[in-house]
């Protein structure tokens, strides 16, 4: 089984995304309003699910197993700082799209939107994690200090998340994502939107992987480097 | 029983090793000194000794609790400590910090005043710790064991900084601990006054290079 | 328990009462952002009692950045946290402890700051007193958070930096809340969903911390 | 002299580069600072586009203040400090040398938080270009003045909080300034004279700097 | 002429004296130790002798530098000082640090790597100060006046926190420095090793009480 996710994760993640690629730029119509441009909600809500749910549900998760003394492992840990990396990257790459994508619709690259706002909070939650993360130098303080920070943050999602929505809706009326919620009756691009989910999720377990697959490495070079540091710290005279 | 031992411990810091592979039993009611050169690693045993760091391999205990586990804290309020930088809150005054001390570990609050007498600083004892002279701040530490009275004591070479009167004192207040059964492990790299009566530990590279008494 | 916290919190403000950096400096850096923020927004009454809430929200939130700060500088040096350290207390003790000292001082600041809100940028009397309650529940959040957050930055290097890029976002709920709840007294709107989403976050990093803050600790 | 200038800014960006503060924390801290700004002020976009460069200076002025603190905090353990007198260098110099590390720290947080600026508010990309000029001048003088009110407020117990009391009031010209000549190319309208007011800033700041730095090193 | 010579100086800390009146001749190439009890005001008086504070009352003369006008800036280039606390910035190495500081007094940079190794620190030249132990600490200090050879030494308990090489180094430097003509000032609480020969300095109180030598 696990040689089978190993040996398949890569391919499967490639093939879904050029599918999702044919499928999206060449076999579905054009919107009748937007054009080609409504072409990026194969992107970008895929992109959004991963970076906000996928990826920070991961990072909460393992973070919580590590502070769990019993489940307290450094894997848990590196899970937690893959996770969050690739987030931040996804994030990024949301507010991207999402940019480019309001330029035409509302004429400007932002709004005070209840949605796009907690995204950016969010973001810079993901950047303060990072900062964190290098900030110290000790692996086990390190662990402990983001493995809280990321709690605290699964924590504040939810807060934040409702006191942006009813801030919005004291300001502003109806949002722009209602209309285009029609889109998604047409056949083949129903399908092609549930492939796109499916493309990004395999893409961000790759990363995760590839990413833990590093930082397991580096750990295993710092223990051989102090496997050396021992030897050559054992060897020191009494001068 | 020991009153602590430690199996094969190595403390890191980054990649550097502090400690590289320490073996160590202690007695209850011996006084030891550790010496060794600088950067042998004294300071990072004592600090392991109190709890303040945690084994990366190893396994060891010190007073009964385990330092690989979250037994550290309960740890920690057993052991005395003095170390070279200054200890206590900068802007509270000696009589002020040792009331909170005494108070948060439920040490006896009346004995703090006889103990700054004792060590000399009926005069300072209301001026904040950072206005104090360096042999001041250690005597400060002084009034504090005095009036906490650990089961083991851990100073970092403690009768630097001090005057000859000071000296004597702290040899005397050393001479009673270990009568009435506290355990006593020290740092120094000068020659100890003879009343003390310690066994050795000799630290070279991050490891115990020979213990002797 | 209930000692402990009290013991905790009465030397925090001992030593605030020492130093006096609330009264002499936190205080006026507040009210002087303010006057720089009624600058920014411009000279028109109207413009100014409409954007009040939310600048007093955020010089609010500033003020508590500071207030973290110096609390938790108190501990920052080595020899300090080695001593501290030893003293081996209850953390969750110590958490509800510096909680209730800051809380105390950012409620203090953050009256005196409505007093300047009222005079400096037109808001009704009314409306400042009787978004007093308010307030209070918002600076409590902000003292439970921040003496999680503080600690969380604490004695890595550069804490005085990092600690307003992990806490200010975390803070945006709450400075929402009470910006809304305090526009809601100024324009007449329903405030009851603002106080119930500033407790439930108040109730959230209380039980975290009581949870957590011993892990902190540990490090 | 002017090798001494380069020496020191030298040191102080070796720093920088060693512990990435301004990277990781600074510029976050900023960006996140633009976001509540602009969530503060309410979301309809036209007031945004008038208030930018108000908010914009504001944040600025607060990012200032966390790079200055960071910056005198380089000096300040007491052991440091009497290391450094030791050296005796020429007041001038050092004066000189530290401001231009700050100038370049703050001129490239400032760019960053202009394109914020820019994305987030609605602020003109063409505005936003004319604009960097004043943005380069105005971040002179902020870090001139900085550095003297850092060296003011350093040393003084707690100078993490005496230093925005201290500093505030003296940025608050520069504040308006470059705040009016953003304004200015925003809605079209004479800014000659706030490019004139900053430079005079600008140059009273330095030659305040040069003559008086050495008297407050000599405390 | 003399390296210094103090009259009647009294030097304050809000308003407690730390100096209460010192008047002090000292004559070049000669080592001077400076003893008394802890708060006698040791440290105070070589903080007074560095120009690194003002003196309130009194007045006088270091290297020929009047210690009551601005001429301290320039005297603090001509001393070099080795205090109880950590010198130079925390965050760069001592190699980075030494760099630094030779540079801007102008001493010779060539000699930096070659004390490092004098002192024992090639091995952890590259680490940042703040994680040096206490005697490694000091070491770096030793280097720095091996690189800069300043006219008068300002030493405060410099044997403390040394190893036996440690102080044997420290003493051959001091020799050295006192044959090619530096004039040295010390605090000790100890006893020196018999190879300084040194004329003692007694405090007590914030003042002088015997001169000796
Ligand atoms: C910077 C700008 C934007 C950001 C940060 C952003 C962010 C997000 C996020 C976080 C989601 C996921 C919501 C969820 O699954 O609960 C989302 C979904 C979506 N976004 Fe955006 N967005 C932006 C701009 C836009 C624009 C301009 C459009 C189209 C006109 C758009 C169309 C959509 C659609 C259709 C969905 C899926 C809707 C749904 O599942 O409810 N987005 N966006
Ligand atoms: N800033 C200050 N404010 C008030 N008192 C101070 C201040 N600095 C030092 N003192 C006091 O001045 C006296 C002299 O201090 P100094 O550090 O010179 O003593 P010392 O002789 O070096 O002592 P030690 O042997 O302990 O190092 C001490 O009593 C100390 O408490
Ligand atoms: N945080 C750290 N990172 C890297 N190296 C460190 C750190 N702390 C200490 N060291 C190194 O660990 C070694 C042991 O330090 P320790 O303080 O235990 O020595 P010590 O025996 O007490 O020396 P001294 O006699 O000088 O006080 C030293 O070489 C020091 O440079
Ligand atoms: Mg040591
Ligand atoms: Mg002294």
């Amino acid at each position: 089984m696990k040689l089978l996710i190993r040996r398949a994760l890569g391919p499967l993640a490639l093939a879904s995304s050029v599918a999702t690629f044919v499928m999206g730029y060449f076999i579905t119509p054009p919107d009748k309003v937007q054009g080609d441009l409504a072409r990026l909600v194969y992107i970008h809500p895929a992109e959004a699910w991963v970076a906000l749910y996928l990826s920070f549900g991961t990072a909460t998760i393992a973070s919580a197993l590590y502070l769990w003394p019993r489940t307290r492992s450094m894997v848990a840990d590196r899970v937690a700082e893959a996770a969050v990396e690739v987030a931040t990257l996804f994030i990024g790459l949301t507010l991207l799209t999402g940019s480019i994508w309001g330029r035409p619709t509302w004429g400007v690259w932002w709004v005070w939107d209840a949605r796009l706002t907690s995204t950016a909070v969010l973001g810079v939650l993901m950047l303060g994690y990072l900062a964190l993360r290098r900030a110290n130098d000790d692996p086990q303080v390190r662990a402990k200090r983001s493995a809280v920070f990321a709690i605290l943050t699964a924590v504040n999602i939810p807060i934040i998340h409702f006191s942006v929505m009813w801030w919005k809706t004291l300001h502003q009326g109806a949002t722009v994502f209602t209309e285009n919620r029609d889109l998604k009756i047409h056949g083949s691009m129903a399908w092609t939107l549930l492939l796109s989910f499916l493309a990004f999720s395999l893409n961000f377990a790759w990363m995760v992987r590839a990413r833990y697959r590093i930082a397991d490495r580096e750990a295993g070079q710092r223990d051989s480097d102090l496997d050396a540091a021992l030897v050559a710290r054992r060897t020191e005279t009494a001068s | 029983m020991a009153v602590a031992s430690l199996c094969d411990v190595v403390v890191t810091a980054g990649s550097f090793p502090l400690l590289s592979g320490v073996t160590l039993t202690l007695e209850p009611t011996v006084t030891y000194v550790i010496t060794g050169s600088n950067g042998a690693g004294k300071t990072s045993l004592l600090r392991l000794l109190a709890g303040l760091e945690a084994p990366s391999r190893g396994s060891g205990t010190v007073l009964g609790f385990d330092i690989c586990s979250s037994q550290r804290r309960e740890l920690r309020r057993h052991v005395g400590w003095l170390g070279h930088e200054m200890s206590f809150y900068a802007d509270l005054s000696p009589v002020e910090n040792l009331k909170f001390a005494a108070r948060t570990t439920g040490a006896d609050v009346a004995a703090i005043t006889p103990a700054l007498d004792r060590v000399g600083l009926a005069q300072r004892s209301k001026v904040p710790m950072k206005f104090l002279s360096a042999g001041q701040q250690r005597r400060v530490s002084m009034a504090w064991f005095m009036v906490r009275r650990p089961q083991l004591w851990l100073m970092d070479e403690p009768y630097a900084s001090l005057d000859d009167e000071g000296r004597d004192l702290l040899s005397e207040l050393l001479v009673t601990a270990q009568t009435s059964g506290a355990t006593i492990v020290l740092t120094s790299h000068g020659l100890l006054p003879p009343e003390i009566d310690a066994a050795s530990i000799v630290m070279v590279g991050g490891r115990i290079a020979k213990v002797a008494s | 328990m209930i000692r402990l916290v009290l013991l905790v919190a009465q030397k925090d403000l001992l030593i605030e009462r020492r130093s006096r950096v609330l009264l002499w400096q936190v205080a006026p850096f507040g009210l002087m952002t303010l006057v720089l923020c009624g600058l920014a927004v411009g000279p028109t009454a109207s413009t100014q009692a409409r954007l009040a809430p939310g600048l007093f929200y955020i010089v609010l939130t500033l003020v508590s950045l500071l207030v973290i700060n110096r609390t938790s500088q108190l501990e920052s040096s080595r020899g300090t946290v080695t001593s501290i350290q030893i003293l081996g207390m209850d953390p969750g003790s110590v958490f509800l402890g510096k909680a209730l000292a800051m809380w105390v001082q950012l409620a203090t600041v953050g009256s005196a700051l409505l007093v300047g809100t009222t005079v400096l940028l037109h808001v009704s009397v009314r409306a400042a007193v009787l978004t007093l309650p308010v307030l209070l529940l918002a600076s409590a959040t902000l003292s439970l958070a921040g003496v999680l957050y503080g600690r969380i930055a604490a004695s890595s290097a550069n804490a005085g930096t990092l600690l307003p890029a992990l806490a200010l976002p975390a803070f945006a709920p709450v400075l929402i809340a009470g910006e809304r709840a305090f526009s809601s007294l100024v324009v007449a709107s329903p405030l009851a969903r603002w106080v119930w989403l500033l407790s439930v976050a108040l109730v959230a990093y209380a039980s975290v911390g009581l949870l957590l803050y011993g892990a902190l600790e540990e490090s």
